[in-house]
């Protein structure tokens, strides 16, 4: 990599992370995500017509399919904003859907007039994704589709390609739950929806970058969660002295910090590496790797910012509370830390024979 | 008052199944099992139950319409109301505040107030932590004054469990503000109807109002509203008895943790993943071994001997194996773990309940960091 | 059990402690066992000999046999003592023989005129005892043979009994290896050695008993090790403080007192739960969470005692250098943690079936 | 002197053929891949060759007979020393005293220093520590006074890493005891053979005499054999260069020992264990990202940016890790991890000797708890 491609991601990424300003107010304010929480879809559609506009559903689609071309760690400085400001809304799944659909997003959606999110999940706590159609159709089930409550548009990852297929669909069912931030997942059940498949032989690399984006958002997370634990830290009281003034706390929060750096140094590692055309080994061991970094990362951050903000840490009205539950909601999607290092484990077979 | 048989002299099975008996026979249909606190209104069934029986106080003597029981079999009886999931009582009254009465009270607190615990009339609440005295107790700022034959109370109090539930409040004030922190503190008795009390709930991470904080401005109590001697009360707020610093480490939450556990990991199907039952087995090791070294406390109280400081390591310990076993349910759970609610609306499979309802547990009670600086300098005699 | 037999045995394992001191010097001096490492056998010939005359190897051996009859509260109350002053004479191999072979151990070891030790193991990392003969012959190899190159007499287990053999026998060979604390460990190789077997059902029973004895001698270790590393923090001074006084060493040195008095806890409920009838599961399950739990502490302490002690903790003349060479010999003897918990897991299935 | 090419203007992939074929062509015929350190007798061959090619001073500047590499290129020299197993060398002369005689030195210390450096003639040691002042280094007590044109010196030095090879040692002593601590030391150059200095070998945990205790009773030495002013020395022993700082937490001890416990996991039969499997990618994986954070320090010495008090962070975790490993190499070497030598004489297949070798980098170079406080304060800015 020369020095002028490493500014020019550089400076993409700063004007990345200047647009979200838009969307995530930089003096750390969760008014917002406070309020949007357990109501409707949980998220914002005012919000994704702005992340529309603000060219993010382009970011991954080619320049030559009239996109911005952009990188995996411009998406990666976005998604860590966006999950410092715990965004609830589907950013991710668009950008998703844009890099799957690349010239075939629908222009409803590239305008911000309809939400469009991914669905792709087979199973809980697997990463198959090849379900979902039978013989021409849509049939079947796609599970944890993010903003599926509030969404226009489903991307259908299925064996068979890509669908994309509007809410009001004949025969597709959306239903969903809460989730512990306030958010909703969705369930799509598919009674042989007709649709048109288009081919695509990227998915794996798109669920790659996807796992590494999110986990990009987990990073993020982690970060502002820290940066109030120390806040708080600092401030407060018992037995005369700052309670940041004693060792073990002081020790504990180091550990934090370093698990913080290497995440990051492995997320945006990683991001260079799949930017410069790294091999699909490398690819998956890497998106999982960057997966299970980030998801340690943020029940180790959320765990200590707890017991270090004592009783104040068990309440809904400190922020530190809406960092854990989002940290609880989001650490296992993408596969949790179980599958990425059964993943892992796997490859090691590939490294032997390699 | 209701006649009781002296359960100290049957033996231990027996008395076993006469609880297991009365249980069954009369909980009455409220929530078994239950992770989070139930309100009054809830359980208020089950604690007029018990004090109809005579069984609401187990450790009061019964001359003074308690139980009577000596540790062991007060053990006995925890065991088997677990077994069944009764739920807790409003328990502040039985287990807190009647002792305290018994050792610190006049004649006439006694004869006033332990009738209305009894009976279930007088819900009580305990006022001790303050924003800027939680860990450092001491530091409380919540302040009376006596004037005119009263107390005026000024000040507030926080994390007060189930206060909305309760009609009295016993609070910790400072009563003297020239003396050394601890010296000057008083330990008084409060209705929560006075006029200038207020509360404010809070909700805890589980969306529940679980506690409240507790305001009052100048709120007069009679003088005689007050336990044990004016700046005397640090004494009083510090004796928790032998047997509540043993049990308050006992394995049963993460014992009935683990079977939470088992059960996710079947629905996850890793149960029979050898990675999973390597964790799994090691957790189960943690129960076992702490069961075995909380036995060896209740060996103790059984013997009568005295618990000292070194027991505060049964609550560190039960308290973080709880929350590891919920870390492992947590990654166990995948996707599921970020649902708001149970799975097939069955608690048991709710990783994220247990997650959560594990966090106070290190933080209340004495926060692990405060136990620990007391283990390493009263236990291990490591240097200040 | 009743408050008398409690006393019983409390009373009996006061008379053994009190015993041992004969071996153990109170004051904690360890300059025999200094002087012992590296040289011929690694352990002293008196030492075994005092062993028998102060009883330990009737220990076992049931009152009908001639024998003490005491049980397995007696023995870890031993081996503790044991392992607190390191001893590193093959006392508890010793025992083992005896209990396995009961009125059938031979005169000259009762006596202490011979040295016997026990020969089990068919393979490292493994729990198999049931090779090492064929065709009424002992025939093949026992591994890890503890004190083996100083010993007279092997009591040596295998699927057709057990077989006392003279370390002069025709065809026996003893090798062996150092062992990081100063001793040896054997190999002991048969070409057809001619024995008689002695049947004996108890031999797993025995082997359990070992393992669980062997964990009090871990226990020792690790409790003598954390009193010496307190006696370290509150003497040694840096920054004008003792160390002792920073919370951080104060927060991981109460870790350390927890654990040990789980294992204390574990290993005398699980003795008593021996010597008072418990069932085979009961046992098996039982025997392994002690040896977990006690080679855990001892390599937990080890690593904490040398990083509180310092440069200091890294040289040889130190003494808490000969508990972390020790535990570092012992931690996996009668299996490591990881067998330990693949057998845990193994009963799990057993559990599910009941 | 010799004549080098500027290394500095070829291409890394070029350089790296170069170093490669270097080390190939010229090791000797001592060990590769040596757990711990090589005494200068064994490893004097190598210091020779490196001298008479001029490649033992790596990052000195080319006109004082250095290599003048820059942080990038002096990586990738380390990077293929590593992996051919080259020893180290007693190499406290070329990295710790070069740079500072070259940046704190008269023009007559480096005209007399430099050359017996690079020559090999001078092996140096360094006496900092003391038996009271190991992580508080500012607590040295060691003692210089001037008389008659010559520092006299009394005192001890200790932990002196291969102090009995040297025949120079550089040492901390006090030389103001008025003023506060750290404002009284000064930095002086001492040769072993003055009269008054004895050395006593120290055996480690490996029983090996890597370090000694260096003893100086009345020892005379010429006022000039100071390294910068008098009461300065403490800026020239904290002056650790940033590359250093860096390379301190680089991940090749860890990585190195990953291959190793694969090794040792094959022997045992568990490498194809899925628990064992477990264990394993999660170290994995922190090598991994302790190397792309490594690698992020690297890039910034190659932009020539300044290097923070985070850096602390790589040889925090690096040497926790490094442990981690080793811990999980003893449980997998069951009972072959209490042997004393290597089982089939590999010492790659010897757990106990990566255990051992791991333990003092979490003490030397900067305790980790010393680290850890820094890192609080000076990052995290977190109160004292």
């Amino acid at each position: 990599m020369s020095g002028a491609m490493n500014e020019d991601w550089q400076e993409n990424a700063r004007m990345i992370v200047d647009s979200a300003r838009a969307v995530v107010p930089a003096d750390g304010n969760l008014d917002r995500i406070r309020k949007a929480r357990f109501h409707g879809s949980g998220f914002d559609r005012d919000v994704m017509r702005q992340a529309a506009e603000l060219g993010w559903l382009l970011m991954r689609v080619k320049e030559d399919s009239g996109g911005l071309g952009l990188g995996m760690r411009e998406t990666c400085a976005l998604m860590e904003l966006l999950g410092g400001g715990l965004v609830p809304e589907p950013v991710l799944s668009s950008i998703m859907a844009a890099s799957l659909l690349q010239e075939a997003l629908p222009e409803a959606a590239l305008a911000g007039e309809a939400v469009i999110v991914t669905a792709w999940q087979d199973r809980t706590g697997a990463q198959d994704w090849r379900g979902g159609s039978a013989g021409g159709r849509l049939l079947g089930q796609k599970l944890n589709v993010p903003g599926a409550a509030g969404a226009d548009l489903f991307a259908v990852i299925t064996g068979d390609g890509i669908a994309v297929v509007p809410r009001d669909a004949n025969g597709l069912t959306v239903a969903g739950e809460e989730t512990l931030d306030g958010g909703r997942t969705g369930l799509l059940t598919f009674n042989g929806v007709e649709v048109d498949f288009l081919p695509c032989d990227r998915v794996e690399r798109v669920l790659q970058d996807a796992r590494l984006a999110h986990s990009a958002y987990l990073l993020g997370l982690s970060e502002r969660a820290l940066a109030i634990t120390l806040d708080y830290l600092r401030v407060r009281k018992q037995f005369d002295r700052p309670i940041g003034s004693f060792q073990s706390l002081q020790h504990r929060a180091t550990e934090m910090k370093i698990r913080l750096e290497l995440a990051r140094a492995a997320i945006y590692a990683t991001a260079r590496r799949f930017d410069t055309g790294a091999d699909d080994r490398t690819c998956s061991r890497d998106a999982a790797r960057c997966k299970l970094r980030a998801a340690d990362l943020a029940m180790l951050v959320a765990r200590e910012a707890v017991q270090m903000h004592g009783a104040m840490g068990i309440t809904d009205e400190a922020d530190i509370g809406l960092y854990v539950r989002k940290a609880m909601t989001e650490a296992n999607l993408f596969g949790g830390p179980r599958q990425q290092r059964a993943t892992l484990a796997a490859l090691l077979d590939q490294e032997d024979a390699a | 008052m209701i006649s009781l048989p002296d359960y100290n002299a049957m033996n231990d099975a027996d008395f076993r199944q006469t609880v297991r008996s009365f249980v069954e026979e009369n909980y009455p249909d409220i929530p078994r099992h239950a992770l989070s606190r139930l309100h009054w209104e809830e359980v208020k069934p089950w604690y007029l139950i018990l004090s109809e029986h005579g069984w609401i106080c187990p450790t009061w003597p019964r001359e003074n319409g308690g139980m009577g029981l000596n540790a062991g079999k007060h053990l006995i009886l925890i065991e088997e109301f677990e077994r069944y999931g009764c739920a807790r009582v409003n328990d502040i009254g039985p287990v807190m505040l009647g002792p305290l009465l018994l050792k610190y009270g006049t004649e006439a607190q006694k004869a006033y107030f332990l009738p209305n615990i009894l009976s279930g009339d007088h819900i009580w609440a305990q006022g001790y932590s303050e924003p800027g005295a939680g860990s450092d107790l001491a530091a409380v700022r919540c302040e009376a004054v006596l004037d005119g034959g009263e107390w005026v109370i000024n000040g507030q109090k926080t994390w007060t469990t189930l206060g909305m539930d309760a009609n009295w409040i016993f609070i910790l004030v400072r009563t003297d503000k020239t003396v050394k922190k601890q010296a000057g503190i008083s330990f008084l008795l409060v209705p929560m109807d006075a006029p200038g009390v207020t509360i404010r709930n809070i909700l805890n991470l589980e969306l529940e109002a679980e506690f409240c904080e507790v305001f009052f401005d100048d709120v007069r109590v009679p003088a005689d509203h007050i336990l044990g001697e004016v700046n005397q009360g640090w004494t009083a707020a510090k004796a928790l008895l032998g047997h509540e610093r043993v049990f308050i480490g006992a394995p049963r939450l993460s014992a009935s943790a683990m079977s939470r556990l088992k059960r996710i990991a079947r629905r996850a199907g890793v149960w029979e993943d050898p990675v999973f039952r390597d964790r799994y087995v090691a957790l189960q090791c943690d129960v076992m071994d702490l069961t075995d070294l909380f036995e060896t406390y209740v060996d103790k109280l059984r013997g009568g001997e005295d618990i000292g400081a070194d027991v505060a390591m049964l609550k560190i310990f039960q308290s973080e194996l709880y929350q590891r076993i919920s870390d492992l349910m947590m990654e166990v759970a995948e996707e599921e773990s970020g649902l708001r609610l149970p799975p097939e609306a069955d608690r048991q499979l709710h990783a994220a309940a247990t997650y959560l309802s594990a966090r106070p547990t290190t933080i209340f009670g004495g926060s692990t960091e405060v136990m620990r600086n007391v283990l390493a300098k009263a236990v291990l005699d490591l240097p200040s």
